[in-house]
């Protein structure tokens, strides 16, 4: 069943969006079923949901993605609905129909509108039936000689895209004429040892174009709205870092109209429950329909401060059938939020993935702060899944307002045991082309960096570090040498640290 | 107990002494230094409150503080008049260890190649991404210790890389 | 001087409270300058300032109550403002002076203002030249003759109040007219050896009153406003436990009346800052001004969750000579929050304080959650000090999905190596009188208690709880016997813990 | 190993065996039992999952579940026979220690009182508020060592009472 009573739902993900459902569904007074694998029997997950089942090994496929086994245990605990958070098998339009076929209730759009917004081509046929704009571009299949020519129509500079890629892979810009062939003959071959598939298409390449997408939530009682525009131009290798609702280059006459765009692009394929419209957006305000992403965002946090609407409430709402709860689109936010990805990797390395023990975590708080995360000091960060470890979503007034909470907030939070990015956030929200708002997707990639600080540190802050250094590495070097004499008036500066450790024996 | 503490470059003479007063370039700074457990520490001098997590690699020290990463190097007096009998030292360890488990994509040197620091050595594929693990040093690829397709543990070592010797400032 | 430029903000406070005005400060970019005792250095206000001075020793008298170490320290780092918090110096009219003597901008009210609202008969004569309602009473300083004629008329019961009592203390009831002589003089003797003076006067008793209390907001450019009410009516001992934004029981007509009265009240004293208005409403929804607190409220973040203001901010807005943010009543409250706060108090044991380190702390998060606390894992709770720990405040759209947050959060809390009152909050949230909003001042202390749930618990849990009773108490007589050899198929049931004692060496 | 285990006078017989099976009142229970660190448990049974938070205190074992607090008495089989053969035992430490350090406010109890359990003896003022403390036994006061005005540290003993015999149920 697409929409149907039910009364206990059983989770097919794991971390923090496993954690923010169990919140969602406590909240309406709904059981839930975690699943869990070998490495997360102590996840938060795990720990506040109603039930939880082992579902096998620490690989995504020996466990979080094993449909079979999820819709088994389903049945085994009596869950008669599944939401499957975002990843893993939230997009997958066959688990979608599995789910359904075995009499569950599949919290999220039918395998039909996942299947054709799953298909880049698919996807460009049914909304350009509801007259949404797409990015000038060619179709896949078409021999050399006619990509050319296309090519050539469009106007450089064109992106050449493997049809089989994704996530950014398979890419490949191509800013004169007079490259093109042999960027082609390239592409071909990369897009063919890649994916084993040498398919290509040609696309307009935008230049200091924002990745914007609208929010839409539908029932199924025929309403779909939109709930307004997230900013996510702040991005790595085509990773979102940093989110906002609203943006700071969407006015009111622009919100209308990308929002009555995403609404018809959303009705093309029939949509009900929660879904994303992702558009590039140029310099001069023209928008194009990217893709639509068939469940509830990484991101959902920073529309819910704005809009005071629970979107993982409304998803299992709308999928009980019931009718959504906000009726009308959102033109007016309310105040500003943002969103830090804070992720498990080295932002002085490349962003090198770090894994190992959370040993010590004091979380931010206070007014205007949210923390969706799955993990506490203690917690384990493996190999096995991606690389976030918690969201931190900041609201205000006003941007600065949010802004300001945020720095605040990043400048309170610490994680220690592994490598993570708040240092790069942090630098970020110093860089004054983002607090004044102009950035593009190339923004962190092209011209931001950790090496070079648009405010050099202090000189005061510098000593400050050479005293705390010496101070460091002289102690260890005491203890090394365990020169344990005292010297007479030695309790005066270090009196401190003996009392801390005595009082944390 | 005297030091010189290296930061980006610009040179600090701190002394320690016995009684744990601090001074630096010659003067009394007052200090309240103190281990918050783990790698935290909340320092005040001067009235300013400072945190900062404090690690150390291989004698050098890496100081986050304000959201910044400081690399400082202290030199005891022993080891300032090692540097200056000797003038130059290897510039580190040409070790590439596998940072987290995961499985090598593809190894991009071969041995007897020379390479720069940061050139890309071996692509790890860990936490659904392909990693680049760079060289950490300028020098020649001595030996390789893993070929694609193979599964790594946590600080296995992968590639060797013999440093070209280097000029140090003290 | 009372409001004035300035550049830097000295805490004269410790705890929640102090991070709370370093937030505040922070979002604002004000740097400031914290003070702390002894057992405080490693407290988050202590790490989280600008600045930090050590004044004393752990007894407040030693430190925190210092009113010339603060404005001395103040000096010394250039601060030239002085946030007072609550408690401690908050409402001393004398240290307030002080400040503005030594030049300094105080952040809060004239002493005028304090001095006169410290005075309960002072502020009663004050209140009711602008016509606001008293609780039918007597003035102090009346002969035992003249009190019995006043009670008779009045009607009992009545209240007998010791003149120098507070916060509960010095109060007896009076039923009936034939038990007041005795009690009176009973009520004499206590007041003499508790406080060293006997004078009390006599106030109508009400039935069933509940505890509503408004906050105002006033500028030094003659704006005087209210952001609405708060419900404080679950107390124990007068102490406030859970506060709520709005009242179940304040309908829009009675927020006008008692917000034009609270606003009278305020005037009356040429009220300049943030400041509460405390009031008795009884069952006929009469209401009484009982008092006015001349400084930030513990609960202030109910009324900023329910209307988007930030109250520590506006004082500091207000204390500069700007205009304050809001200009309007708020009638019409956003949503709805609620307040627990978290003491280290046994619920089981008569609320007895309790003391120590907190060894594990785990905090709730996700939407609609906010803590305001100032300690973290590893933070001793010493006796020096009030035994709040933590606000713990949630928003819903509804009140409903408010309480219903509260409980999903309050089941996530997990704060270890001290007792504390969680268990307390929980018994009440799943209370149908307070579910259901009945409730009156003396709820908590007669009708409520953690002997007697409301529901029992299920025949599942108890036999879970033995399961877990029995395996802890195998484990551990194991572990003393040093039976280590294990059975062959040992690893069964107890794998988990051994790779968990593992990963957490 | 066979226990019996009571928590408000209901009774459960419990057994582990050394394959970590546990039968509850002789029927299998599917269980995993976890230490998450310090008293924080966590248990899974026939799926259900729990987060408990265990302390004991002279044989009493408390058990913090779901915002409730239970009371329960963990016996094995020496304690079930020790108790079938005596009969009654006596019904605990009469001792009232300080909870935490304070100053004596009143001793509200005197050498030879009869006390019942939950009389005040002590009232200590701590954190800003005076405090109760309670016998915890019906007994006589054997002996008061404070008297008031005094400081006492967490711990001290104040107060011991002679605990009056009583019966045990099994």
């Amino acid at each position: 069943m697409q929409t149907g009573p039910f009364n206990k739902i059983l989770i097919a993900n794991r971390g923090e969006i496993a954690v923010r459902i169990i919140r969602a569904a406590r909240d309406l007074g709904i059981p839930t079923v975690a699943v869990y694998s070998d490495v997360d029997r102590t996840a938060l997950h795990v720990r506040y949901a109603d039930e939880a089942v082992h579902i096998g090994g620490p690989r995504p496929v020996e466990s979080y993605l094993r449909g079979d086994r999820l819709i088994d245990v389903a049945r085994r605990t009596g869950a008669d609905a599944i939401h499957p958070g975002y990843g893993f098998l939230a997009e997958n339009a066959e688990f979608a129909g599995e789910v359904m076929n075995a009499g569950l209730v599949w919290i999220g759009p039918s395998p039909e509108a996942i299947a054709t917004m799953g298909d880049k081509q698919a996807a460009r046929s049914a909304v350009r039936r509801n007259k949404v704009p797409l990015i000038p571009g060619t179709e896949a299949g078409m021999p050399d000689e006619e990509l050319i020519y296309a090519a050539r129509k469009i106007g450089f500079p064109v992106l050449i895209k493997a049809v089989a890629g994704g996530g950014g892979k398979g890419m490949r810009p191509v800013q004169r004429e007079e490259d093109f062939a042999e960027a082609l003959a390239t592409a071909r071959r990369e897009a063919e040892s890649a994916f084993g598939n040498g398919d290509v298409y040609i696309e307009k390449l935008l230049l200091g174009a924002r990745h914007i997408e609208f929010q839409i939530l539908a029932d199924a009682h025929g309403n779909t709205i939109h709930l307004g525009e997230r900013e996510c131009s702040i991005q790595r290798r085509h990773q979102k870092l940093v989110e906002e609702a609203p943006s700071v280059f969407v006015d009111l006459d622009l919100r209308e109209r990308m929002g009555a765009m995403a609404i018809a692009a959303a009705e093309s394929v029939g949509y009900v429950n929660a879904g994303t419209i992702e558009c590039m957006v140029d310099r001069d305000k023209n928008y194009y329909f990217l893709e639509m992403n068939t469940r509830l965002q990484v991101e959902h946090p920073v529309t819910e401060l704005v809009t005071g609407v629970d979107l993982a409430k409304e998803q299992i709402r709308i999928a009980r059938g019931r009718r959504m709860g906000p009726t009308e689109n959102l033109l007016e936010p309310k105040g500003w939020a943002i969103e830090c990805r804070i992720n498990a990797e080295d932002p002085y390395a490349n962003f090198m993935p770090s894994t190992g023990q959370i040993t010590t975590m004091i979380l931010p708080t206070g007014p205007g702060v949210r923390v969706d995360s799955g993990v506490f000091s203690g917690s384990e960060i493996t190999p096995y899944y991606d690389s976030m470890i918690a969201k931190l979503i900041t609201w205000g007034e006003t941007r600065s307002e949010a802004m300001l909470r945020m720095r605040r907030a990043l400048s309170e939070y610490r994680i220690m045991g592994l490598k993570h990015n708040i240092p790069f956030h942090i630098n970020l929200l110093n860089s004054i082309s983002f607090i004044a708002g102009q950035f593009d997707t190339n923004f962190v990639e092209q011209r931001f960096n950790m090496n070079t600080y648009e405010q050099r540190p202090t000189t005061g802050d510098m000593e400050t570090v050479a005293i705390a250094a010496t101070l460091y590495a002289h102690r260890k070097r005491r203890l090394a040498s365990q020169v344990v004499a005292p010297a007479k008036r030695d309790a005066s500066n270090w009196k401190w640290m003996g009392r801390f450790e005595r009082m944390h024996r | 107990m005297k030091y010189v503490t290296i930061i980006n470059n610009e040179r600090y003479e701190i002394e320690i002494d016995n009684d744990g007063s601090v001074l630096v370039n010659g003067e009394l700074r007052d200090v309240d230094f103190l281990n918050l457990g783990g790698s935290l520490f909340s320092l005040i001098t001067e009235n300013k409150s400072f945190e900062a997590v404090i690690d150390d690699d291989e004698g050098r020290i890496a100081v986050m503080m304000r959201g910044r990463l400081f690399e400082a190097q202290v030199l005891d007096e022993r080891a300032i008049l090692l540097i200056q009998r000797r003038g130059a030292q290897p510039s580190g360890s040409g070790e590439v260890q596998a940072p987290m488990p995961g499985l090598v994509v593809a190894v991009t040197a071969t041995v007897g190649q020379k390479v720069q620091q940061g050139d890309t050595v071996v692509i790890l594929e860990s936490m659904k991404m392909q990693n680049e693990l760079k060289s950490p040093v300028d020098g020649v690829v001595a030996s390789i210790h893993v070929e694609a397709g193979q599964a790594v543990d946590k600080n296995d070592l992968l590639v060797e890389i013999k440093a070209a010797a280097s000029e140090t400032s003290t």
